[in-house]
């Protein structure tokens, strides 16, 4: 049973921000509360105040920045993007990802900004977003900052989101020419949280020597974490099947997974190694193609 | 044809075997002290029926039933 | 869920001993140990409160040590709930000292977990790796007050 | 009239149907009486405790709060479905003195709405003290084990011993011999509508119940035992059942909370049990460790089959003891052992009690036997198909001093799946179909309960237009019984579907049945809804008869609503117009025609068995050991098809049932505590993951079953998953033994295979 | 401490006063009494609660009824024209695609959802579009067959 609240529903981001700092000790942003409500509903959290930001439109857009990356306002549900007609070449992954997320109703109501400020190491988005190099831009009352990705999520649920903030635009680079980029999520059940997830993204010369790699994996640690030596194997080399195992080892062996009902630790670290070979094999490819 | 008399019971059978089986099966208090007072286990014998085979657990009650029960 | 673990620290197991058993010492290393008080010299009381993400819960217990047999083995069983009726909380825990080469000691030490209510439908996946990063991190804890302690 | 029926056999929009499409199909949970209040239940978080004192005082003065009750209110019974055994009647549903699991219920709150009820649960004070406690049926049969009930020594709840042959004998005999151990896990049965019962109690004494149940008779006599009432005065009433799949049909916390909530302030009272309650304080699927040996000559002819199991009772016996009954008979089916031992244990442990689920013991025991009998066919290098034609069973088969088969099409189900397999050609890589042969009974004939009544009755009154009002206790819980039995009688009166209006499962105004359970409903209800319709149909025909002053030699029948002579249709009169003058002939009196069925002589557990076999086909990624299901054909029959919507629906509903209980559907546990009581941790399979799925019936004709029908529901859960881990075999080659086959279990056998051809080399 | 809330559910407007924890389900089933949709979970996991807000489908357990302030709704209650059943209904008696019948308003739901964004939707969308409603009893394949028989143009909407 959900313990009553105050309840605000601010429409601009001016009026949201205000809130945050007035009710700064005790509040909860609520978006479009597709995890939100059953943590309230359990009594795991009981604020006094509740600001829900879904009516604030300004933050609903996807747009393009004029050099080819891309700008997602936190608002945007995960059905447009799902959609949108922006989602092409390296971001096509985007659109993949959302389409794998979760179960329709989900991706109606749910958003992209409340997603990663969820920060459920689970959660799809936020490793996709690390391997495009996404930025997030915050806001308060004292202004913006703007905050790579991969400092974002902290910890199991913890963003570096403070009291008073709000996540307000995903930022993502544009692409170098030659990038791919692929998402593979191991699951049993095909809307099901991630048992791991991987993503991939893979800058190639035209000798297709590889020059940037991103790799990112989901649920494999506390939070959606870089698999830096698995990059470090494979940056500045022509990318070979022997090279991506070498890549999915070292992935397995710097991830920290923990052992659940879903899977053992060790049937993890086997799926970030498989998984991390094939995804980034996809995403080159792609680059090749692009 | 001889027979075998469950010594707690009206069960008879036709086999040290089938006693051995009904009175493991049955289980209940009278059962059990019975073969307690033959100094078995009963909850050994039950393991050994439920992870093995050969009927190792009605073996060895059937061989005290056989010189035990036996009736014309 | 069971969490263990084993470290060496410098220090004769006598000393080590009686430092375990001190209520201050078992206070400063669990992480988020509001308070824990030993009413008599086998019961303590504890409150911790530990948070995941934005949810904060208290979890108030009782920890009895069950047996004892100084200075190289204890059991405790600790039982409490989690403030707000969130749920049930149960830890037994086993530790096992033994005296090592060159003045070290050795802890061993077992806990089997278990919580049962909202927290614990909470995410199974969740609480699981939280309770394993709190156990983490008590032995660090643990490790490091001793250290400090015996001076290694 | 050409065709042999006029409405068996037809696609038919069931009966419950646009209520159902429009929502205004009234369930249990939808019902709001006057003045009604909401309960909830205090349930226990400890697997085993002494209760030391209950305090609801604070609750009770809650403002908002009405009543509050716990073991105090009850007269102190306990309640138990095997009525028979005393000893077994073990449930108090409130309890006592001692908690047994986490969920135990041990009071609970009736409150001006459920927030309030909610918060009330919070002030009643249950000061526990914790036992030792025991979590695994083999942990708990050990001489030093906690003991769950007192007095039950080692925890041994109910043993069950089957066995014809000689066969000790039988295996010297054999060729090859394989002994095999497997493990079945659990399984929730996960009804879209929880528990739920809404009960008023008046100031007359009576008492009515709404309940979601799949047996209104069961909730009935139980309720009345533990209430200490007369049976008379108690009404339950079943609307819409939104599922129940076995966890239904004994008496649950939540009717009987709320009847004694009511009893006690006679105010209606609704509870609705959440869903983590739905899963951590019901029932659930019966979990059994098997060791099974099997023994075959060089031709493939099996002679003995030994095997034992020990089932994890859970808290409780329920209904449970029935599944430790019936997976000892269906781990004989469906082939001809000569040779047969089986020996059963079922134990208490501290954890939810395990009960019925469809199927009921018989899934287990698939998968076990069909595992074991391709592993012997592989011994023996014998197709699968092969061996099990060569022991399958046949028509008019017995099994020794246990079961009389009479129709069994298994062997032209396998010649199907035969054809279709060969079709496939050659598979890819990873790829694999598995078999599995099956079959289940048509209703039990154990009478545990301990019912004086009819195993099933029907009364048809007929309206002065002919329009007809059918009364049966059968229970509609969504698989179409009402539909089935409305077709039945409206076959057997000559009228129309839509001239049949059903009451079904409401006990004041329904004969008795016992309800939707080893898929009795069609054989045995729709025997009593067939007689009840000739009985009517002959007082009809016996006014025809008169009216139309035809010869005596001939015989009068009755369809698509005209009464003619058999032999020369041409005479004919309208049925509608021949009701009326019946019943104004006959002084006004109402036509009302009745019927019942018990089975009798038709051995020990069903009057009759329907058969078939399924072909599952997996795609296994071998990096990761994920596997998909990719097709399943059912080659199946059961009998006559009453309603051929119907029988595709329980089909495809049961490979997602099953198909679940093979790949993903688990209730892992810690220290007895269910560590995935939520839907986003408990795992269906939801449409992305649905094979495509075919249907291939097999005509039989069952002289039993009315018009030749038998179940069509149950059986159909059994083959999936020993058909799936036969698939995995074969596409991996690597047996996986235990429930459920998840990829990281494939993953694991994988891996062993290869260390082990890497040794070998 | 009460809040309004105003609403249009099947093209009746109405206003409310709610507290402000309400969720969108408990507004449909306890205060306005439209019973049809379901609650299976309570936890946004099976979908029986589904409606069509602003031409979407939502679980209206996971929707706060202040949120959708000012949002058009459909229930199933709305799906039919008076005694006309709509398309998707009549697929569903004729297909069978249902059993117990309490997944099927929140089923039927999401399906018009689908066809709202793709109205001759092939299997795999319907399939993915279901994919977020849970139904233990059919298996799904007779709802994707009656589905595909409203998207062939089997069934015609009366205006």
């Amino acid at each position: 049973m959900i313990k009553d609240f105050e309840y605000f529903g601010p429409k601009t981001l001016n009026e949201a921000l205000v809130l945050l700092d007035k009710y700064r000790d005790d509040y909860k942003i609520i978006a479009g509360g597709q995890s939100l409500i059953i943590l309230l509903r359990q009594g795991l959290l009981q604020p006094e105040n509740v600001i829900d930001i879904y009516g604030i439109k300004e933050l609903d857009y996807i747009k393009s920045d004029g050099k080819k990356g891309l700008k997602i306002g936190a608002l945007t549900t995960h059905r447009e993007i799902e959609y949108s007609d922006l989602m092409k070449g390296s971001f096509k992954v985007l659109s993949e990802m959302e389409h794998l997320l979760s179960t329709p109703q989900t991706r109606n109501r749910g958003t992209i900004g409340g997603n990663i400020s969820h920060g459920d190491p689970a959660g799809d988005p936020a490793p996709v977003l690390m391997a495009l190099g996404a930025n997030v831009k915050l806001a308060s009352v004292a202004g913006e900052r703007i905050l790579d990705m991969e400092k974002f999520s902290v910890d199991y649920f913890e963003t570096a989101m403070e009291h008073g903030e709000m996540l307000v635009e995903i930022e993502l680079p544009a692409p170098p020419p030659h990038t791919g980029a692929a998402y593979t999520k191991f699951n049993i059940i095909a809307s099901d949280m991630a048992t791991v997830s991987v993503a991939s993204c893979v800058t190639l010369a035209a000798d297709d020597t590889c020059t940037d790699v991103r790799i990112a994996l989901g649920a494999a640690a506390p939070r959606p974490m870089r698999a830096k030596a698995a990059e470090a194997i494979l940056k500045g080399k022509k990318i070979t099947d022997a090279l991506l195992k070498k890549a999915g080892q070292a992935a397995s062996e710097e991830a920290e997974p923990v052992s659940d009902i879903s899977a053992s630790e060790e049937y993890r670290r086997e799926l970030v190694k498989v998984l991390t070979a094939r995804v980034t094999k996809e995403a080159m490819s792609r680059a090749k193609a692009g | 044809m001889s027979s075998y008399k469950c010594p707690v019971c009206i069960k008879v059978s036709n086999t040290p075997l089938d006693l051995a089986r009904h009175m493991i099966g049955r289980g209940d208090k009278e059962h059990r002290d019975w073969i307690a007072s033959k100094g078995f286990k009963y909850s050994e014998l039950l393991t050994m029926q439920l992870s093995s085979f050969g009927g190792e657990g009605y073996r060895a009650i059937s061989e005290v039933l056989e010189r035990e029960t036996k009736v014309k | 869920m069971q969490i263990d673990g084993k470290f060496v620290v410098k220090g004769k197991i006598n000393d080590v001993w009686a430092m375990v058993l001190e209520p201050g010492t078992l206070a400063s290393c669990i992480p988020g140990a509001e308070k824990i008080e030993s009413t008599d010299n086998k019961t303590y009381n504890c409150l911790v409160k530990q948070s995941v993400g934005p949810i904060t819960v208290k979890l108030q217990f009782v920890v009895v040590l069950t047996e004892i047999t100084p200075p190289t083995y204890v059991k405790a069983v600790g039982r409490g709930e989690a403030l707000g009726k969130l749920g049930t909380f149960g830890i037994d825990l086993t530790v096992h000292l033994a005296e090592q080469a060159g003045g070290c000691c050795e802890i061993d030490y077992k806990a089997d977990v278990i919580m049962v209510g909202k927290l614990a439908t909470f995410g199974e996946r969740i609480m699981r790796a939280k309770v394993k990063s709190v156990g983490d991190q008590f032995t660090q804890n643990l490790e490091k007050k001793l250290k400090e302690k015996t001076g290694s | 009239m050409s065709e042999k029926y006029s409405v068996i056999g037809k696609n038919v929009h069931r009966v419950d149907g646009t209520e159902k499409v429009t929502g205004t199909a009234k369930y249990t949970f939808d019902i709001v009486l006057p003045n009604m209040l909401y309960g909830k239940i205090l349930r226990s978080p400890y697997t085993s405790a002494k209760i030391v004192s209950i305090d609801t005082s604070k609750a009770e003065k809650m403002e908002g709060v009405y009543a509050v009750v716990t073991a105090k209110d009850t007269i102190h019974k306990k309640q138990g479905i095997w009525r028979r055994f005393p000893e077994l009647c073990d449930e108090e549903i409130l309890c006592s003195t001692k908690v047994r699991y986490i969920g135990d219920p041990v009071a609970a709150v009736a409150a001006i709405d459920e927030y309030t009820a909610e918060e009330a649960l919070n002030l009643i004070e249950v000061e526990y003290e914790p036992l030792p406690a025991v979590y695994s049926q083999l942990e708990a049969i050990k001489e030093d084990a906690p003991q769950v009930h007192d007095g039950v020594e080692l925890n041994i709840n109910v043993t069950r011993h089957i066995e014809w042959g000689d066969v000790d004998e039988a295996f010297k005999e054999c060729d090859v011999i394989r002994e095999d151990h497997f493990v079945c896990s659990s399984q929730a049965h996960m009804c879209m509508e929880t528990h739920c019962a809404a009960a008023s109690y008046s100031y007359d004494g009576k008492l009515t119940v709404w309940a979601s149940t799949q047996a209104s008779y069961y909730t009935q006599v139980l309720l009345a035992g533990m209430l200490g009432m007369r049976e008379g005065d108690i009404r339950v009433i079943k609307p819409p059942v939104g599922g129940g799949f076995g966890g239904k049909f004994e008496l649950d916390s939540a009717q009987f909370c709320a009847a004694l909530l009511s009893k006690k302030i006679c105010r209606p009272v609704r509870i609705v049990l959440t869903r983590e309650e739905e899963f951590t304080a019901t029932k659930r699927r019966t979990p059994i460790v098997y060791t099974s040996r099997i023994g075959a000559k060089k031709d493939g002819t099996i002679l003995a089959k030994e095997i034992r199991g020990i089932t994890d009772g859970g808290a409780y016996t329920g209904m449970g003891a029935t599944a430790l009954y019936l997976t000892g008979f269906f781990s004989s089916f469906p082939y001809k052992y000569p040779n047969y031992r089986y020996d059963g244990y079922r134990a208490y442990t501290n954890t939810e009690p395990t009960s019925a689920m469809r199927g009921f013991g018989a899934p287990q025991a698939v998968f076990v036997g069909e595992q074991q009998i391709d592993l012997i066919a592989k011994d023996l290098g014998i197709d699968p198909i092969e061996i099990r034609r060569i022991n399958g069973m046949v028509p008019n088969y017995e099994v020794p001093g246990q079961a009389f088969i009479q129709s069994c099409g298994l062997h032209q189900c396998l010649d199907k799946i035969d054809n279709y397999i060969k079709g496939r050609g050659k598979l890819p890589a990873n790829r694999g179909i598995g078999v599995a042969a099956y079959g289940f009974m048509s209703g039990g004939i154990f009478n545990w309960f301990d019912t004086p009544y009819a195993f099933s009755s029907a009364i048809v009154k007929l309206s002065i237009d002919g329009k007809v009002d059918l009364f049966t206790g059968a229970c509609d819980i969504g698989q179409g019984s009402d539909t089935t039995l409305s077709m039945i009688t409206a076959e057997e009166l000559g009228v129309k579907l839509s001239d049949i209006r059903i009451h079904a499962a409401d006990t004041a105004i329904c004969p008795a049945d016992l309800g939707a359970w080893g898929s009795r409903e069609t054989l045995m209800n729709g025997n009593a809804c067939k007689m009840a319709a000739a009985d009517a149909k002959r007082q009809i025909i016996e006014f025809a008869a008169a009216k139309m002053g035809v010869n005596i030699v001939h015989d009068l029948d009755i369809r698509d609503g005209w009464i003619y002579l058999a032999d020369r249709p041409e005479r004919k009169v309208s049925y509608y117009d021949i009701v009326r003058e019946a019943i104004r002939g006959r002084d006004g009196e109402t036509i009302i025609g009745r019927g019942h069925y018990t089975p009798h002589r038709k051995g020990m557990i069903s009057p009759a068995y329907s058969f078939g076999v399924q072909a599952v086909e997996v795609d296994v990624d071998p990096e990761t050991g994920k596997m998909k299901l990719i097709n399943v054909v059912t080659a199946h029959e059961s009998g006559t098809v009453i309603n051929p919507i119907g029988i595709t629906g329980q089909l495809e509903g049961a490979i997602m049932m099953a198909g679940g209980y093979a790949l993903c559907e688990d209730q892992p546990m810690d220290q007895g505590k269910i560590l995935n009581p939520s839907l986003a941790d408990y795992k269906v399979i939801r449409s992305l993951d649905m094979p495509k799925t075919e249907i291939i019936e097999v005509d039989t004709y069952e002289p039993e079953g009315p018009f030749g029908a038998k179940e069509a529901g149950e059986g159909l859960t059994n083959p999936t998953a020993g058909a799936i881990a036969n698939a995995v075999r074969n596409a991996v080659g690597v047996t996986i033994t235990s429930l459920p086959i998840t990829p990281e279990k494939i993953f694991m056998a994988m891996q062993e295979k290869k260390a082990k051809e890497k040794k070998a080399k | 401490m009460l809040k309004e809330l105003k609403l249009t559910i099947n093209g009746q407007p109405y206003e409310l006063s709610i507290h402000p924890r309400t969720l969108l389900v408990e507004v449909l089933r306890e205060q306005l009494g439209l019973t049809g949709t379901k609650r299976g979970c309570n936890e946004g996991a099976c979908g029986a609660c589904t409606v069509v807000m602003n031409g979407k489908s939502v679980k209206s357990c996971s929707v706060l009824a202040l949120s959708a302030n000012g949002a058009e709704i459909t229930t199933v209650e709305g799906l039919a024209k008076g005694a006309e059943l709509h398309p998707l209904q009549k697929a569903f008696l004729d297909y069978g695609a249902y059993q117990c019948g309490f997944c099927t308003a929140g089923m039927l739901m999401s399906c018009k959802g689908l066809l709202n964004m793709f109205p001759n939707p092939t299997s795999d969308q319907i399939r993915d579009g279901i994919d977020g409603n849970i139904c233990r009893c059919t298996g799904y394949n007779s709802i994707i067959r009656a589905v595909e028989a409203v998207s062939r143009g089997d069934y015609k909407e009366t205006k």
